[in-house]
Order: C-alpha cells, then sequence, then structure tokens
C-alpha cells in the first residue's frame, strides 16, 4: 500500500518534471524540471529495491550530466532570447508522425491484452501476475556479473560509442567557419 | 548589434554587480566613458609577446555580444579603495580593461593654494596614506629649494630613517594585501603585525600613527625621542626574522608563484613609454632609482643596492618589494649609527619658529611666531620640480610660488597615477583572478591617484 | 625548493603560530582594549585642553593663533578682556569663547605648537566617538581642565573613557618646544600647569651641542 | 594663427620666472636638441633645465627629445596665472633621460580664449591620464589624445576645479557658540 | 517493524540534527579561535565564556535580519538554493556511523541501536550521490540571483565539483576494494582490527586504511577541500574577485543557510574521511576495566577527536594557502588527481589481485 | 545606562534582549574603504587590535551580508552615489559609523571634491573623529554603537 501511495506521487514528480523541462521556457527550469524526473526515478528505483540502480542514477545523471548541461547553459547564456525558428522545415510533422505511431503501438498492445509486453511481468499459467522476486542482496554483484561477465562486448562497444559522440560533439561544437573578409569586420 | 552594445555601455551594473536604481544612472554616468580603441590579437601579442592562456579562443570573429561587462568597483573588496575597473570578460578571461578613477578625489591640490607653505605638509600627507612622510618630504623639498635654504645634518639624518621606515611600512601593506588579494589571509595578519611595530615608533616620534605633518618645510617637527636607539634596534632585530617568515609563506609557495609568475607581465619599454617608475619598473628590469640617481637628502652617505629583477610579472614586483625591505633596514642601520648631532631645523628665523624658551625671551622671536603661525612664511618668486623615491616610484612636487606664502600651485607628481596606467596593458587577456594579482602587484593607493 | 617541501614551509609557520599563541599565549599580540589600554607614547595626538596655571588661572589669551594655524580651521576663538575685580587669565584677555570642532580636528598640532602661553595642548584621550554631529564641538566648558587639573569630558559617564590620562597632556608641546635648535634641549622652557605641575623636558640628544650663534 | 603672435608678446612676462641664467654648454645633449628649434627658451629654474616652447612645436620636440634619449615623460600638468598674466595657463611637461641621468621640462604658454595643445599620447603613451587630468582640473583640451574625458571628476560636472576662478567651494564650520557677544 | 522502531528511527534523525547544529555552533567557533591563534590574534572572545557563543550570536542575527529579495532574480530557485544546500548536508551524515552500536531493551526485547542514521548497504555511493547534489546549490544560487558575480562564481563552482567529483570518487574505490565493501559500518570493523601488512599482523597499530593506502587518503582530502569550497580551492565564493561568489545576494536566514551547509559538508567530509580511512569510531575502549557507560561513549569520543584533528587541517590550510586560480584548479584537478588516483587504483587492483589469485607466473 | 562591560543575564533576558546581544556580539562590517581610515580599519582588525574579539572579523564584501558600514575615509561626490547605493542594498538592521574627520564632516578638506560630512548622504549613528582615528578610537566607536543597541536607542 505504502509503496503504490509513493510509486502514484513519485511517478505524478516524474511526469510533473517531464512535461516541465518539455515545456518550460527557460533552460535553466528545464533542466530543473529533468533533474526532478531523474530524482523521481532514482527513489522509484529505491522502491523496488534496486539501491544500486538508483545511486548510480542520481550520481551519473544528476550529479555529473547535468551539472554539465548547467555549465553549458549558462556559459552559453541564459539571458539571451531563445531562437524560435525551427531548423528543419518538416520537424512537426515527423514528430507527430512518431507520436501517432507510438500511440498507436501502445493502443494496439492494449488493445489486445498483451500487457506483459509493456510491463515486462511475467505471467503465470494461472494468468495470475508473478511474484516480484526479492532482490538479491547488494545488487552490485549481479549488476556487475552481467555487466562485466556476461554483457561485456556490448557494454564495451556502449563505452566506445559513448567516447566516439563525445569527441564529434567536441570538434563540431568549436567548429568556426573562417572569417570573410575583413571589409565585413570594418564595417560593423 | 551596434546598437545593442553601445546601449549595454552605458547602464552596466554599478556595485558588485547588483541592481541599479534609477536615479543613479542620472546620478554620475561614469559608464558612458566608452572603452579605448579595440586591441587586435596580432598587436597584443606582439606588444605582450607573453604566453597567451588560450590561443584558441582569442578569434575576432567572436562578436563582442558573448562579452560580459564586469564594473569590478568602486566599491570591491580588492581594488584597493575605490578603483573601479570596467572589464570586458569572456568567461573567466579579460580582454578589455578601463581603470576609472576620481572616486577619491579630494582637492587637495586646490586646498593646498588655500594653505601657508607651514600648513601645507597636514594637506600632501594625506594623499599617498601609505607613504605620508615622503609627501611631506618632497613638498618640504620643494619649498626648501624655492626658499633656498639648507638642512642640517641631523634633520637629513631624521628625515631618511623616518622614510625608509614608512618605505617598509608601506611594503608591508602591499605585501599583505596582496597576499590577501591572492588567498593568504594569515600574510594579511603578519605584514600588519611587523607595520605595527614600525607605526608604534613613528607614533612615538612625531605622535601620530598615520599623516604626521612631521617632515616641514625647514627641517623636521621635532626631535627623535628618549631611547628611539633601542627601538630601531629592536625593528632591526625583528624584520629579518619576518622576512624570512613572508618568503616561507609566500614566496617559496607554489600557489603562490603560479598565481604570480608569468602574471600581469609588463616589459621595460611598456614601463618606460607608460611612465611607470618605482618597484614596478624595477622589476621589469630596469636600474632606476631615484635614490640612486638624483640622491635627495643626504642618502647618497648610505650604501645600499637597487633591489631588481627581470620578468617584470607580479612575482618579481612582489619581490622587488620584499628586497627592498631588506635594503631600506641596511639604510637604517647606517643611519642610526651615524645619527649626527645638532640642529634639526634650518637656522633661519624667518621660515622656522623659534623656540618655545626664546618667545619669553625675545620680542623679536615672538613677532617671528606669531607671523609664522599667522600669516605663514613668505617664499621667493619660481618654480621648481623636486622628485624622490617613494615605495610606488617618483614622486614629484612641482610648486609654483608667486612669493606669497601660499603656493599658487602645488601639484603632485603621484606614482600611483602613472602606474595605474600599466593595469590595461597587462591585464589584457588574463584570467579574471589575475587581475586581482595584478591590482595588488602594482599596489596603488588610490589617495594618491586621486588626490 | 621543492612543492611539498615550500608547502610544509608555509604549513610550519602558521602552525608555529598556533602553538605559541595556544600553549602559553605568548604569541599573542593582541591588546585587549577596552579592558587594558595600549601603552600610548608620550607625544600621542589626543583630544586638546585648555589648560590652567597652577593658581587656577588660565592660561589661554584669546590670542587666536591657534585658530590662525589650523588647516582645518577647527578652532573658534573670541578674545575678551579680562573683568578686573575677578581676572580669568594672567593677561590682558581671555578666551571667552573657544570651541574646537574635533570631527574636523585633525590632530596635527599646530595649534600646540602656536599657542604661545602654552594653553591648548594634547592630553591622550582617544575616546570621543558621539552620537550626533553636535557632541563633537567641544566648547570651552569641556575642554578647560578643571582647578585641580583634571580635564573634563563630554561624556563623564563613558566607562571607556580613561580621564587620566592628563600626566602626559603636553608632550607633544614639550617635544616641538627647542625649535630645532639642539641649545635648547634639555631645557625647561614652560610655566607648570595645574595638576600636571612643572614637567621635565626630554633629554634630547644625549651630548647637547651648544649651538655657536645663539640667536635666531 | 594666433599663438606665434600670443607667444611673442607673451615672453617678456614669462621670463620673470626665470631665477639665473647662464650659457648653454653647445656639447650638451640639450644644446643639440634645441637647436633645430628656433623658437624655443633654454632657462635654468633652481638649476634645472627647462624649455619653453611655442606649443605648436611641442609635438615635434617631444619626438626630438624622445629620440635624443628621453625616454619617458613623468608628468604632465598646469598652472593658472589668472589675472597675474595675460596668457592664462601655462602648461609642464617632465621628461625624464636615464640615458643621460638628467631631466628636462618643457613649459608652454597657453592662452585663455583658446587652450587646446597637441596631445603627446602618440608620443609617451603613459601621458593618457595626466593629459585627461589637465583637461578635467584646467579645462584644457588637448588634440588627438584618444581618450579626451573627465578623470578625476564626475562627468557630469560643470567647470574645472584647478581655475583661479573656481571656488574653493567651503562650507562654513560648525560651531556652538559662535553667536555669543562678546 | 514496531513503534519502538519507528520511534528509533525519529530519535535518531532529531539527534543526528541537534548534534550537526551544534556542531556547526562550535565548528565555526573553532574555526575562527585557531585562525586566531595562527595570526597571533585572540579570535572571539567576548559572546559568552571564551567567545564561545559566538556562532549562536551570529545565527540569531542572520535570523532576525531582513531577507532582501533583489529585483532581478528568479524567485523559485533563488529561494530553493538555500534549502537545496542545506538539506543534502545534513542527509549525507545520516549514513556516517559515529558509534559503537549498543543493545537496549526496549518493548520487551533487545534492540541493538545503531549510532548512525541508517546503515545502507550502499552507504559509500549514497554519501558520493548526494555529495553531487550539494552542488546545485551553488549553481542554482549563482544563475538565480541575476547578477554577474554570482554567475561566475556559479559556473566555477559547477566546472569544479565535476572536476573534483570525479577524483573523489575514484579515490574512494581502493578503500571499496581492500576492505570488499561500499557499507560504512562494515569498513568501519573491518578497520578495527590490527594492522596486516605483507601477511603479518602488526601489534598496537590499528588496522587503518590511512597507513596502506595512504595515497587515497591525500587525494580525497584534497578532493573533498575542494568539494567543500573551502581555501585554497574556495573560487566559488573568492571574495577578493567575485566579491562574495554564489552567495553575494543572499541576506539573512538564506545567507545563513548557506553558511551552515558549508560548515557541516566541511564537517561531514571529515567525518567520512575518518570513518573510510582513520577507522571511524574505533579506537581502546577498555570494556570492563572502564564503567559500561564510559566505554560506551568512548568510541563516540575517538569518532569526534579524529574528526577534529581533520578538521584542524582543514583551518590550516585555510590559514596558509593562497587561492589557486580557476585554470590552475582544472588542471590541478584533471591532470595530477585524476591520473594519480586511476595509477593508484590500478596499482591496488593488481595487488589485491596477486593476494587473491597467486603469483601469475607460478 | 547597561554597558557591555556588564554580561547580560541570559536566564532574565527578554527576546529583544538576546536579538540585541546577538546583533552587538555579530555587526559584521562591510569593507568599505576609502582612504586613510581604511587602513587603519585594517589594522582594527588585525592581530595587534583584533576586533575578531567582538566577532566582527567577518568583513563582508556583499552588503547584502553586512551590519554595519564603517565609512572609512573621505567621500567625494563621485562617491557619494555609490555609498549611498551600498548602504540601500545593505539589509536591516543596519548600521553607519563616520570614521575619521573627513567621512565626518569633511575635516581639513573643506572644498569643491568632498561631501561635507557623510550624513547628508546616509544618517549615521556614531561618528569617531580622528584623522585618522586610531584603531582603538574604532573600537571605541563600535563599543558606543553596541551600547546605543543594547540600550534600545538604535535597536531596529
Amino acid at each position: 500500500m505504502v509503496e503504490l501511495i509513493l510509486f502514484v506521487i513519485l511517478s505524478a514528480v516524474v511526469i510533473g518534471g517531464a512535461l516541465s523541462m518539455v515545456l518550460g521556457r527557460n533552460p535553466v527550469y528545464a533542466a530543473m524540471g529533468m533533474l526532478a524526473t531523474l530524482f523521481g526515478l532514482a527513489v522509484i528505483y529505491v522502491i523496488q529495491l534496486a539501491h544500486f540502480v538508483a545511486v548510480v542514477q542520481v550520481i551519473v545523471y544528476a550529479g555529473a550530466v547535468m551539472t554539465l548541461f548547467l555549465f553549458v547553459i549558462m556559459f552559453i547564456g541564459v539571458d539571451k532570447a531563445q531562437s524560435m525558428e525551427e531548423g528543419l522545415a518538416w520537424q512537426r510533422p515527423a514528430v507527430l508522425v512518431v507520436v501517432a505511431a507510438i500511440v498507436a503501438a501502445v493502443g494496439g498492445l492494449v488493445l489486445s491484452g498483451r500487457w506483459e509486453w509493456i510491463t515486462g511481468d511475467r505471467i503465470t499459467s494461472g494468468g495470475q501476475l508473478a511474484q516480484i522476486p526479492e532482490a538479491p542482496n547488494g545488487t552490485i554483484e549481479a549488476i556487475g556479473e552481467s555487466l562485466i561477465n556476461r554483457w561485456l562486448l556490448p557494454f564495451e562497444a556502449t563505452a566506445a560509442l559513448l567516447i566516439i559522440a563525445s569527441v564529434a560533439a567536441i570538434v563540431l561544437a568549436f567548429y568556426r567557419p573562417r572569417r570573410v573578409s575583413p571589409a565585413t569586420e570594418d564595417s560593423e | 548589434m551596434v546598437d545593442e552594445r553601445t546601449e549595454r555601455g552605458t547602464t552596466e551594473l554599478w556595485v558588485s554587480g547588483t541592481e541599479e536604481p534609477d536615479w543613479l544612472v542620472a546620478g554620475t554616468d561614469e559608464g558612458a566613458q566608452l572603452m579605448q580603441k579595440e586591441e587586435t590579437v596580432e598587436r597584443t601579442i606582439e606588444q605582450r609577446g607573453t604566453r597567451v592562456i588560450d590561443d584558441f579562443v582569442i578569434d575576432d570573429s567572436i562578436d563582442s555580444d558573448e562579452r560580459m561587462v564586469v564594473n569590478m568597483g568602486p566599491q570591491h573588496p580588492s581594488t584597493h579603495g575605490v578603483l573601479r575597473l570596467h572589464l570586458e570578460l569572456e568567461g573567466e578571461i579579460v580582454r578589455k580593461v578601463k581603470p576609472i578613477i576620481g572616486y577619491l578625489h579630494t582637492g587637495m591640490e586646490k586646498t593646498a593654494e588655500e594653505l601657508t607653505f607651514l600648513q601645507g605638509p597636514t594637506n600632501v600627507t594625506r594623499m599617498d596614506y601609505l607613504a605620508p612622510l615622503h609627501n611631506e618630504l618632497v613638498f618640504s623639498l620643494a619649498v626648501e629649494k624655492l626658499l633656498g635654504i639648507e638642512m642640517p645634518p641631523r634633520a637629513q639624518a631624521i628625515r631618511i630613517l623616518m622614510t625608509e621606515l614608512n618605505r617598509i611600512s608601506s611594503h608591508l601593506v602591499a605585501a599583505a594585501t596582496n597576499g590577501l588579494d591572492i588567498g593568504a589571509i594569515s600574510m594579511m595578519f603578519y605584514g600588519v603585525r611587523e607595520r605595527e611595530m614600525i607605526l608604534a615608533f613613528l607614533e612615538k616620534v612625531t605622535g601620530l600613527r598615520m599623516n604626521h605633518n612631521f617632515i616641514r618645510p625647514g627641517g623636521v617637527a621635532a626631535d627623535l625621542p628618549d631611547g628611539w636607539q633601542d627601538d630601531i634596534a629592536g625593528i632591526l632585530d625583528r624584520m629579518p626574522e619576518a622576512l624570512v617568515e613572508y618568503d616561507q609563506m609566500l614566496r617559496y609557495n607554489h600557489i603562490w608563484r603560479g598565481r604570480t609568475v608569468d602574471v600581469a607581465i609588463l616589459t621595460e619599454q611598456e614601463a618606460l613609454a607608460y611612465g611607470i617608475t618605482g618597484p614596478t619598473l624595477r622589476a621589469t628590469g630596469c636600474e632606476w632609482d631615484l635614490r640612486k640617481s638624483e640622491p635627495y637628502s643626504g642618502i647618497e652617505q648610505y650604501e645600499f643596492d637597487i633591489v631588481t629583477a627581470s620578468n617584470g610579472d607580479a612575482y618579481d614586483r612582489y619581490r622587488v618589494r620584499m628586497d627592498e625591505i631588506a635594503q631600506s633596514l641596511r639604510i637604517i642601520e647606517q643611519v642610526a649609527n651615524t645619527m649626527p648631532l645638532g640642529d634639526y631645523k634650518a637656522d633661519d628665523a624667518k621660515v622656522v619658529p623659534p623656540p618655545r624658551k626664546r618667545i619669553d625671551e625675545s620680542m623679536e622671536a615672538l613677532i617671528h611666531h606669531f607671523k609664522i603661525y599667522t600669516e605663514g612664511f613668505k617664499v621667493p618668486e619660481g618654480e621648481t620640480y623636486v622628485a624622490i623615491e617613494s615605495p610606488r616610484g617618483e614622486l614629484g612636487c612641482y610648486l609654483v610660488s608667486d612669493g606669497g606664502s601660499k603656493p599658487l600651485r602645488m601639484h603632485i607628481r603621484a606614482p600611483s597615477f602613472a602606474n595605474l596606467q600599466a593595469l590595461p596593458i597587462m591585464m589584457v587577456d588574463s584570467m579574471l583572478a589575475d587581475t586581482i594579482a595584478a591590482i595588488a602587484s602594482i599596489d596603488p593607493v588610490m589617495g594618491d591617484v586621486d588626490r | 625548493m621543492g612543492p611539498v617541501e615550500a608547502f610544509l614551509a608555509g604549513m610550519r609557520v602558521t602552525f608555529g603560530h598556533f602553538v605559541r599563541a595556544f600553549f602559553g599565549g605568548k604569541g599573542e599580540v593582541t591588546i585587549r582594549y577596552p579592558d587594558e589600554m595600549r601603552v600610548k607614547p608620550q607625544r600621542f595626538h589626543g583630544r586638546h585642553v585648555l589648560n590652567r596655571y597652577p593658581d587656577g588661572m588660565e592660561k589661554c589669551i584669546g590670542c587666536e593663533l591657534c585658530a590662525g594655524a589650523c588647516p582645518a580651521h577647527c578652532i573658534y576663538v573670541r578674545g575678551k578682556d579680562n573683568p578686573a575685580d575677578d581676572p580669568v587669565s594672567p593677561g590682558e584677555r581671555y578666551g571667552f569663547v573657544y570651541e574646537i570642532n574635533l570631527l574636523r580636528c585633525i590632530f596635527c598640532a599646530l595649534c600646540v605648537e602656536a599657542c604661545p602661553t602654552e594653553a591648548i595642548t594634547m592630553t591622550q584621550l582617544f575616546e570621543m566617538s558621539t552620537t550626533n554631529r553636535e557632541d563633537g564641538i567641544y566648547t570651552r566648558t569641556e575642554l578647560l581642565v578643571n582647578p585641580d587639573g583634571t580635564p573634563n569630558h563630554m561624556f563623564t559617564e563613558d566607562p571607556y573613557a580613561d580621564l587620566g590620562e592628563l600626566v602626559k597632556a603636553d608632550g607633544w608641546m614639550r617635544a616641538a618646544a627647542p625649535g630645532g635648535r639642539a641649545a635648547y634641549e634639555g631645557e625647561t622652557a614652560w610655566t607648570p600647569s595645574a595638576g600636571i605641575g612643572a614637567r621635565p623636558p626630554e633629554l634630547g640628544q644625549s651630548e647637547p651641542v651648544v649651538d655657536e650663534d645663539g640667536d635666531d | 594663427m594666433s599663438e606665434m603672435a600670443s607667444d611673442q608678446e607673451s615672453e617678456g612676462e614669462v621670463h620673470p620666472l626665470v631665477v639665473e641664467s647662464r650659457p648653454l654648454p653647445k656639447a650638451t645633449v640639450l644644446a643639440s636638441l634645441i637647436e633645430p628649434f628656433d623658437d624655443a627658451a633654454w632657462e635654468l629654474s633652481f638649476g634645472q633645465d627647462v624649455v619653453v616652447l611655442p606649443r605648436a612645436q611641442l609635438r615635434d620636440f617631444a619626438a626630438a627629445a624622445k629620440a635624443a634619449g628621453f625616454e619617458m615623460c613623468v608628468d604632465v600638468t598646469a598652472v593658472d596665472h589668472h589675472r597675474a598674466r595675460r596668457e592664462r595657463f601655462e602648461l609642464v611637461v617632465n621628461l625624464v633621460s636615464q640615458r643621460h641621468g638628467m631631466r628636462l621640462r618643457i613649459r608652454l604658454i597657453i592662452p585663455a580664449d583658446d587652450p587646446t595643445v597637441p596631445s603627446l599620447v602618440s608620443i609617451y603613451p603613459g601621458t593618457n591620464f595626466f593629459e585627461r587630468e589637465v583637461f578635467d582640473m584646467f579645462g584644457i583640451s588637448f588634440d588627438d589624445h584618444p581618450d579626451m574625458t573627465r578623470i578625476l571628476m564626475p562627468d557630469d560636472w560643470q567647470g574645472h576645479p584647478l581655475r583661479k576662478d573656481f571656488g574653493v567651494g567651503s562650507v562654513p564650520v560648525q560651531f556652538k557658540e559662535s553667536h555669543q557677544v562678546t | 517493524m514496531d513503534g519502538w522502531d519507528f520511534l528509533l528511527i525519529v530519535i535518531r534523525v532529531v539527534v543526528i540534527f541537534v548534534m550537526l547544529m551544534i556542531t556547526t555552533l562550535l565548528l565555526v567557533w573553532f574555526e575562527r579561535k585557531v585562525v586566531a591563534d595562527m595570526q597571533d590574534r585572540i579570535g572571539p572572545s567576548r559572546a559568552g565564556p571564551w567567545g564561545i557563543l559566538q556562532t549562536l550570536a551570529d545565527g540569531m542575527k542572520l535570523f532576525f535580519k531582513e531577507q532582501i529579495t533583489p529585483r532581478k532574480v528568479e524567485f523559485g530557485l533563488y529561494i530553493a538554493a538555500p534549502i537545496l544546500a542545506t538539506v543534502p548536508a545534513f542527509l549525507i551524515f545520516m549514513a556516517v556511523p559515529f558509534g559503537r552500536p549498543f543493545t537496549l531493551t526496549l518493548g520487551g526485547e533487545p534492540r541493538e541501536i545503531l549510532l548512525q542514521g541508517a546503515d545502507l548497504n550502499i552507504g559509500l555511493l549514497f554519501i558520493l550521490s548526494m555529495s553531487s547534489i550539494a552542488v546545485y546549490a551553488v549553481v542554482l544560487a549563482g544563475w538565480s540571483s541575476g547578477s554577474k558575480y554570482p554567475l561566475l562564481g556559479g559556473v566555477r563552482a559547477t566546472a569544479q565539483a565535476i572536476s573534483y567529483e570525479a577524483a573523489l570518487g575514484l579515490s574512494v574505490i581502493p578503500v571499496v576494494m581492500y576492505t570488499g565493501s561500499v557499507q560504512l559500518s562494515e569498513i568501519v570493523e573491518f578497520q578495527r582490527a590490527n594492522l596486516q601488512f605483507l601477511g603479518n599482523v602488526i601489534p598496537f597499530i590499528p588496522n587503518w586504511n590511512l597507513f596502506l593506502l595512504a595515497p587515497s587518503f591525500v587525494i580525497f582530502f584534497i578532493a573533498a577541500v575542494a568539494e567543500t569550497n573551502r581555501a585554497p580551492f574556495d573560487l566559488v565564493e573568492a571574495e577578493q574577485e567575485l566579491v562574495g561568489g554564489f552567495h553575494t545576494e543572499y541576506s539573512g536566514l538564506r545567507f545563513a543557510l548557506f553558511f551552515l551547509a558549508e560548515y557541516i559538508n566541511m564537517f561531514t567530509m571529515s567525518a567520512i574521511a575518518v570513518t573510510l580511512f582513520m577507522g571511524g569510531w574505533s579506537g581502546p575502549t577498555w570494556d570492563g576495566v572502564l564503567p559500561a557507560l564510559v566505554s560506551g561513549v568512548l568510541p563516540t569520543f575517538w569518532f569526534f577527536a579524529k574528526v577534529v584533528v581533520l578538521l584542524f587541517v582543514y583551518v590550516w590550510l585555510r590559514a596558509t594557502l593562497p587561492r589557486l586560480r580557476y585554470d590552475q584548479l582544472m588542471e590541478f584537478g584533471w591532470k595530477r588527481l585524476i591520473p594519480g588516483a586511476l595509477a593508484w587504483l590500478m596499482i591496488i587492483g593488481v595487488v589485491l589481485a596477486w593476494r587473491q589469485f597467486g603469483n601469475p607466473w607460478s | 545606562m547597561a554597558r557591555l562591560t556588564t554580561p547580560p543575564n541570559l536566564l532574565t533576558m527578554t527576546l529583544g534582549g538576546a536579538v540585541r546581544w546577538a546583533q552587538t556580539r555579530s555587526m559584521w562590517p562591510a569593507t568599505f574603504g576609502l582612504a586613510c581610515c581604511a587602513i587603519e580599519m585594517m589594522s582594527t582588525g588585525a592581530a595587534h587590535n583584533d576586533i575578531a574579539r567582538f566577532g566582527m572579523e567577518v568583513f563582508r564584501a556583499s552588503p547584502r551580508q553586512a551590519d554595519l558600514m564603517i565609512v572609512a575615509g573621505r567621500v567625494s561626490q563621485k562617491m557619494a552615489p555609490v555609498l549611498r547605493q551600498v548602504y540601500d542594498q545593505m539589509a536591516d538592521p543596519k548600521w553607519v559609523i563616520s570614521m575619521g574627520a573627513c567621512a565626518s564632516s569633511g575635516g581639513m578638506f573643506n572644498n569643491y571634491a568632498l561631501v561635507q560630512g557623510v550624513d547628508h548622504v546616509v544618517p549615521v549613528d556614531v561618528y569617531i573623529p580622528g584623522c585618522p582615528p586610531g584603531p582603538q578610537s574604532l573600537i571605541h566607536g563600535i563599543l558606543t554603537l553596541q551600547d546605543q543597541i543594547v540600550d534600545g536607542a538604535l535597536a531596529r
């Protein structure tokens, strides 16, 4: 019962945070919304007894990633008016299509009664939801087992991909076009 | 974009970057003063010939929109009083600096025209309040030059003794504030602690801790008090230990070196072009000390060395000051050992008030006494410029007399005033934190700047 | 010096001070004002007093020399002829109004040097803080010492004021008395005051040099 | 322009400040420096070398002085001889040569009706603040100065304080019993 | 879980809260006194005996002071920032054991009472996560003030926190590897034995991680000083450059909260260092020799004594060292501390693997 | 007159009294140094006079956190608006000490450039004569101010 109440509250926090992130005009407030989402998720993990995941979520996402976001936002300067021009002309329709597809997929699944695809719950033969097993004490071992032993290759591949992506981001960020001509500079 | 920039120029934040009331913008619009001409990258690098911290971001394709204008001061903890710096920042990097001064303008040169030559020292002593005795000395020397009177040797020796002590106390404050600005808070207390010892001696001699009104045209106001040798011996005893302590606190410390070495570099050519004198000039390697090149008040009798350094960075300026303390101690020791006996005021009844006993004895003395204290003494017509080496550089006094008892014009050439011009060139493209080190390293005294 | 060595050297300095201050309190140089007073030098420029002769007569003759010498123009004096039956001062006139605006005073002691009768001298009182500008203006009532020589104070109930400092009141006057003449050093050249009496001069230069020409 | 004329007229009034005068030793730096400038007059004021120049030649002279080894300009100031002289202002420039170990003072007579002087900033950048101060205090403006604004007084200040016709601006000192009659 | 357990939790939380408040009161006074002694002064001496109530006076004054809200602030975040600073500071200490557990019979059954907020099995990670949250307060305060100096302080704080967070985390991993646990109570328990070195048990010397993992301790302590924004890493509020840094625009109670958080952080960081490297509350208790109450309290005493030593070092550093510059700070963090921590981590890994799996050549 | 030399009785203290006690024991000055007096203010903070004894070594650079503005030095016409703004930025309760002759009345510089007394710009609670007042004079001024606060004359 307590878990359900907590879950509802936290879900509200998560959804509210996500909405405020998407809808917030001010990038700092958007970042704060995302932080709330991350926190809500972390607490949900705690309720699920996945302490390690929760803590890592906070350390990595809230502690490092979001801080970097904020750093970038502050450096770029938040006082400037946000550019409302859309870079891609077909952005809106594309988004609509994607949203429609997701909604359709979820609706189809719900209508067809395949709940377990969404919730991931195992359904016993009796049609009852399987009992969630007690998380093993010290989920660190379990995660370590799967990451470092079982899924080592995908894990390392992901890490390499992330590094490549970040290097690329840095290169792109610091790319500056050459000055056109001194004449334009003088006219400024 | 141009409009936006000029508009921004006028409405910059005032104090500690906080809100500005509307009436204030109308009050004084110093912000309207435009910055100096923009410096191009090439010129900066060529001019400074130094390491540029981020060779990457300097790129004039960055429009000035990305710059943040920050007003440092006038009320800011590290501007040594009421200096105001107009900084253009790119992140943490200072792109342009303009010092704005005048927040302590006291109109002393005007007041000097209202005061007699006898009262004059009370005025000039308040200019450079860290080296009041130097101010009194240069004024007195100028007046004496116009009067054409010679000082007895004891007066000269007392003057040298007092000014060199004052130099030490001034350099101690420079070291203390320099330490405080870079975050070494204990240095502030240690520096002032030793200064307190010197001030105690000055107070014993002159009765005041600062703004002494002790060196006057015609000599010094009073003789050294009984037992002064012991106090000097105490100072000479303690100071070398203290200097070792300071060195251990700062000079060898690698954080300190990191904060000052290669920071705020000034080359010799720049220093000379900008009329910069004193330790700031000597730190660039220029061997120029008025105590040697134009000796005053008999300082040529004493042995000492000109302290120089070669890099012209903040560390060198600090080091030159610290080493000058040691040299001043040498002079003080010699003065104390060879202090001549005799009169300590010139033998000129028209200029120097008579001894108190003579007032009772002689009618002539009484008349002189009255005349000197009411209308003052007359100084022959003429103009002269006298310069001495104050702790901050060449302290000059340009004095014009029209033959009356008040100066027609008294101008003090303030070393800090000229030295402050070094700030923009030494700060460009340094970090924000380095501006603090730069200000502290040239040790400006705003009273001296604004007068 | 290596980085670690230099770092330790600096740490040793502060720790040394800590040990000296913490164990035994020898390192501390603080003067615990107001619980204890600093030893002020004799020539200290403090608040002014108007002196009296030992017989209670006022020394001030209202000549306004102090007002003329003052660079801050903070002294206001008006002389008045002494009443014949009850003279206030030995001279012809006395200081009828005597005011010092201490908020303008810069304590340069030119008034002390200017005064021909040693009427105005400086005590070692420095506790003069006021809560309004008017209290910073000391009138004759407060400046003039009592007939027994004790000084008045504007705030007699001020617990911090050290009123026993009169004994050194004429320090600067005596220091400036020889007027630069070595021959006059070590000579008492002033009249005694009420409460203080005749004060000896400073020793001066240990070997006084006789001034050849003698006059000035 | 009227500068030359005014200089000649006022010449007789400049010299009262000269206390002694001795022939210039030809061999000195000073002699070779002054030689090309016909209107420059050399004086000795209390043992200090002073050159009195017409103001049009200031910049040329300063450039020549810098070439001759006067590396530093330590001071620029002005004097107001209000009512005492017809040409009211006087600009004083102090040069220092470390190479020769000497000082040189340049004095310029500036009339009150046209208080402008060529700026020395292009030759001695260090005169920047000093010239601004002179402008602020005396209202003598410097041609070609990069930033001829007030430096010590607020920007909106009226008048130039160190002129003799600018009052000191003192207020009466407060006293309590000064109204008492004797 | 019955009522007694619940009550015990509440009591523990309250006790820790009160303890932290009192500690802060004393800590500020302690710092000012120690710095004063180092500078040949007396320090606060007029508020209470030896000035011990100085912080109380500060707090009361700030409590009754006007709270100015400047016009340009982003109000919500401006208000939230001080709270965000204080809450993690309190939360961190919840995981730190500060005394030996003892047994008490309550409600008819013996209960073990931990002197610890909560004995989390991921205690160490919890601490790291909470300390990574603490930076938000500084960043948000700097940004929401709508003023330039605080903004610069906020930007500096972000960069500093990210850099030194990494060093902090890396310096802790050897401890985890060596002791084999991230639970703080177990780490303390591990250090209660005598020192084991090269297979020999050395008597009289406790098995503190400080001895065998000294590089980790040094890195941890440096990173901790940087995390708490204390000198010489106090660029965030560098008074000489940034006036007050992020808290320039804060006044009254809101400023007091920042003040409080800074000192609590300082205390908790020292407490964690003690727990991880200096044996926590372990120490001689002379059970049986001394009365039970005394030997029960002694571990807490040892804990605080060790913390005070570290706090002294904090203050000592502040009194001695000049402040680093921003780029030097980054350089030191990324080019010295983190590579150093990584190298040390590898060494420890090899050593431990050797110990566990034996000589690879055999 | 209740004096600081007699310690207050903590048991019988009222809330107002306690607040005033706290305010006097923890009066954080703003770093508002202008001229000569600023150097003496610095000396007051230094080892020989140690203003920390009164809990005042916490010189706040940000006026928001300061309780006491020590106007240490001459206030020029150009500085006066800045002074006023700093005062306005300070949070109540706030006090002003006018230190030295120049701040109190213009001192010997009775001329165009200076504000003849800082009380033209901000309300002043305590004036300290002297040029500059020595550290102990400043401490006396601070004690006078504290007495006034404890007495309730200046309590805000």
